[in-house]
């Protein structure tokens, strides 16, 4: 490689990493709009909403190419301009209902000079003297008296933050179930399997109980549960044998002799 | 503190007039009474704040506040012959408690709702106090009886209510939709959402009690 | 306030000079604006608090201190152009951001305004961390909802806000009258129907990369 060709290849690197930074630096479709406008170095109500459209699709392209994820509202955006671009170009179509291109290059335009004077009012709005910077209220207001006189009050974002704190609330609900005393039957399953190997004779369903899951009884009932439905499960892959002599009698098993 | 001030500055200090409403903007805002020292020592060179605050004092001889003297400290406070109009001024706004502002909510939400309803929404019970206070306020007043076994009076939010809400009707408060734009909500899916608290079964309640006893 | 007081009173008002005095002593005693109907309620019957406020004012002309206007309500504030004297004062506002900005300044501007048209102007959605700022700060409030189809809610500034910039009135706005006259207020909808290129057939497309070869 050529000590041109680098070059030239860091440059497109940086070209690239500028476009994306400027993606990122963007507010939407419309703020880039505003921004290309500028380069017209005219008023924007005399403004080649053709020309600008033309800015903006070439935009699109180089991002694409340079293969940079654009935002959906961006290509939607391109797609709505190449269909304008293709309005303005072609000779108006009798039959063809809706605006015409001028009316929608009118409608963009005036949306650009929109929100090119609200950032202009922002900005001035912020020039403004403000209170605690530039002017100040009094410092130190008398107390008054003695408050004898208590109104209870509240703001309507103090009521929806109530309400949406009960609302929400509940929504919780389900989530914070007390799941210590549960023993699921993925856990005896995967219990069972460990210790089947060494099951050679019948033995009680009982002692396959986890440790420190009989002493209380809703623990106790929820292993024997689980466990009984496991040994179900193996005995039915076939690894198993269950065994009862007689209802509600001990439930045996052992490993399926191959 | 300028006995000099020609000598000492290279700028000219500002007339005395300027100085008289240095010191007026900075006693105001001052949150302590301030000394001539610390008023001096914010002014431009040059500047004299002991006379300019002379001058001052003289201006507001008379007028419903007075430049007083507090240690070696100045302030403005208001003239003791007005005393009598800071007694209004003793309305002293609080905010509701949580658990009034809850029930509040719920009412203006759900109304008519009972007593027993609240409580299922809240999840905890519904001190009498707080209903009280709420009908005291006149934001909340009794409607009719449900149709129900035992009768039990339901409430409903008032005009007062609403006026000093800002809200037409009790259908204008923000729905759930817009509490959750507004962030004030999680975004999770909620049970049921705005169902009516009447078509709810008891098991919210019990479900809490169980939750609350870690 | 006081159309008739002579008949409705059985003291005398005081003279004008000495409401304004009073006036005085309760504004300055508030940090918070005071609205005329407050005034007048703390005041002797028979008095006309917008009278001697419109005297008071015009004696602080010029002062360090001013009487400003905010919504219905009056506060004293010092001179902007003293700012320099209150460092010890300056309090840390929080940064705004951008869209924070803009989002107020279209509120501003716009109101009542919903969410949908804020997202319209600056092209881009609202995030619900900004709206939720802005509400914390007490410088948006909800307002009425509008009666259109989803009868969605509104956003309105609030006196906080006025008084935060110094504006007796959203009428005050900077360049709102020519912002108006330009029709760069009004909501005007797209011409037609906002119709994309409905198939999305391939057109465009091909259009778009013959251009691009630049």
């Amino acid at each position: 490689m050529s000590e041109a060709e680098q070059s030239s290849a860091v440059e497109e690197r940086l070209a690239a990493e500028a476009l994306i930074v400027d993606v990122d630096g963007y507010e939407g479709p419309l703020d880039l709009l505003l921004m290309l406008s500028r380069t017209q170095k005219v008023d924007l109500r005399r403004i080649s909403i053709l020309h600008l459209a033309e800015q903006y699709l070439a935009f699109i392209n180089r991002a694409e190419t340079l293969r940079i994820e654009l935002a959906a509202d961006y290509l939607v955006m391109a797609a709505w301009l190449a269909f304008l671009k293709s309005r303005l170009l072609l000779p108006p179509d009798p039959t063809e209902e809706g605006p015409s291109g001028e009316e929608m290059a009118a409608h963009l335009a005036w949306q650009l000079e929109r929100l090119q004077a609200m950032r202009e009012a922002a900005a001035r709005l912020m020039a403004r003297d403000q209170k605690g910077r530039d002017f100040f209220q009094r410092g130190q207001p008398e107390d008054v008296m003695r408050v004898r006189k208590i109104t209870w009050g509240a703001t309507l974002l103090d009521l929806m933050q109530a309400y949406a704190r009960i609302r929400t609330h509940d929504s919780f609900r389900p989530f914070v179930l007390d799941r210590d005393h549960v023993f699921t039957m993925e856990q005896a399953l995967e219990r069972m399997r460990g210790l089947i190997g060494y099951a050679g004779d019948w033995t009680d369903l009982s002692t396959y109980l986890p440790e420190g899951w009989g002493a209380d009884p809703s623990r106790r009932r929820s292993a024997t549960a689980a466990t009984f439905a496991a040994t179900l499960e193996l005995a039915k892959q076939g690894q198993i044998e269950l065994r009862q002599s007689g209802t509600f009698a001990p439930i045996a098993i052992r490993r399926k002799p191959q | 503190m300028s006995a000099d001030p020609e000598e000492k500055s290279l700028f000219e200090a500002p007339p005395i007039a300027e100085q008289e409403r240095m010191i007026e903007a900075m006693l105001f805002a001052s949150t302590e009474p301030v000394t001539v020292a610390e008023l001096s020592a914010r002014m431009p060179h040059g500047s004299d704040a002991a006379e300019a605050l002379a001058y001052l004092r003289r201006r507001y001889e008379g007028r419903g506040v007075r430049l007083v003297r507090i240690g070696d400290a100045w302030a403005f406070r208001t003239a003791p012959d007005l005393n009598f109009l800071m007694q209004k001024e003793t309305v002293e706004s609080r905010k509701l408690s949580r658990a009034a502002i809850e029930t509040l909510a719920i009412i203006a939400y759900h109304q008519p709702v009972t007593r027993a309803e609240i409580e299922e929404i809240r999840g905890v019970a519904v001190s009498r106090g707080t209903v009280d206070q709420l009908l005291e306020m006149e934001w909340i007043r009794f409607g009719r009886r449900r149709m129900t076994p035992g009768r039990p009076v339901t409430f409903v939010v008032t005009e007062a209510f609403l006026d000093h809400f800002g809200l037409e009707s009790a259908r204008d408060l923000p729905g759930l939709k817009e509490l959750r734009a507004a962030g004030l909500l999680d975004n999770r899916p909620l049970p049921g959402s705005l169902a009516l608290p009447g078509e709810e079964d008891d098991e919210p309640v019990t479900g809490q009690t169980e939750l609350f006893e870690d």
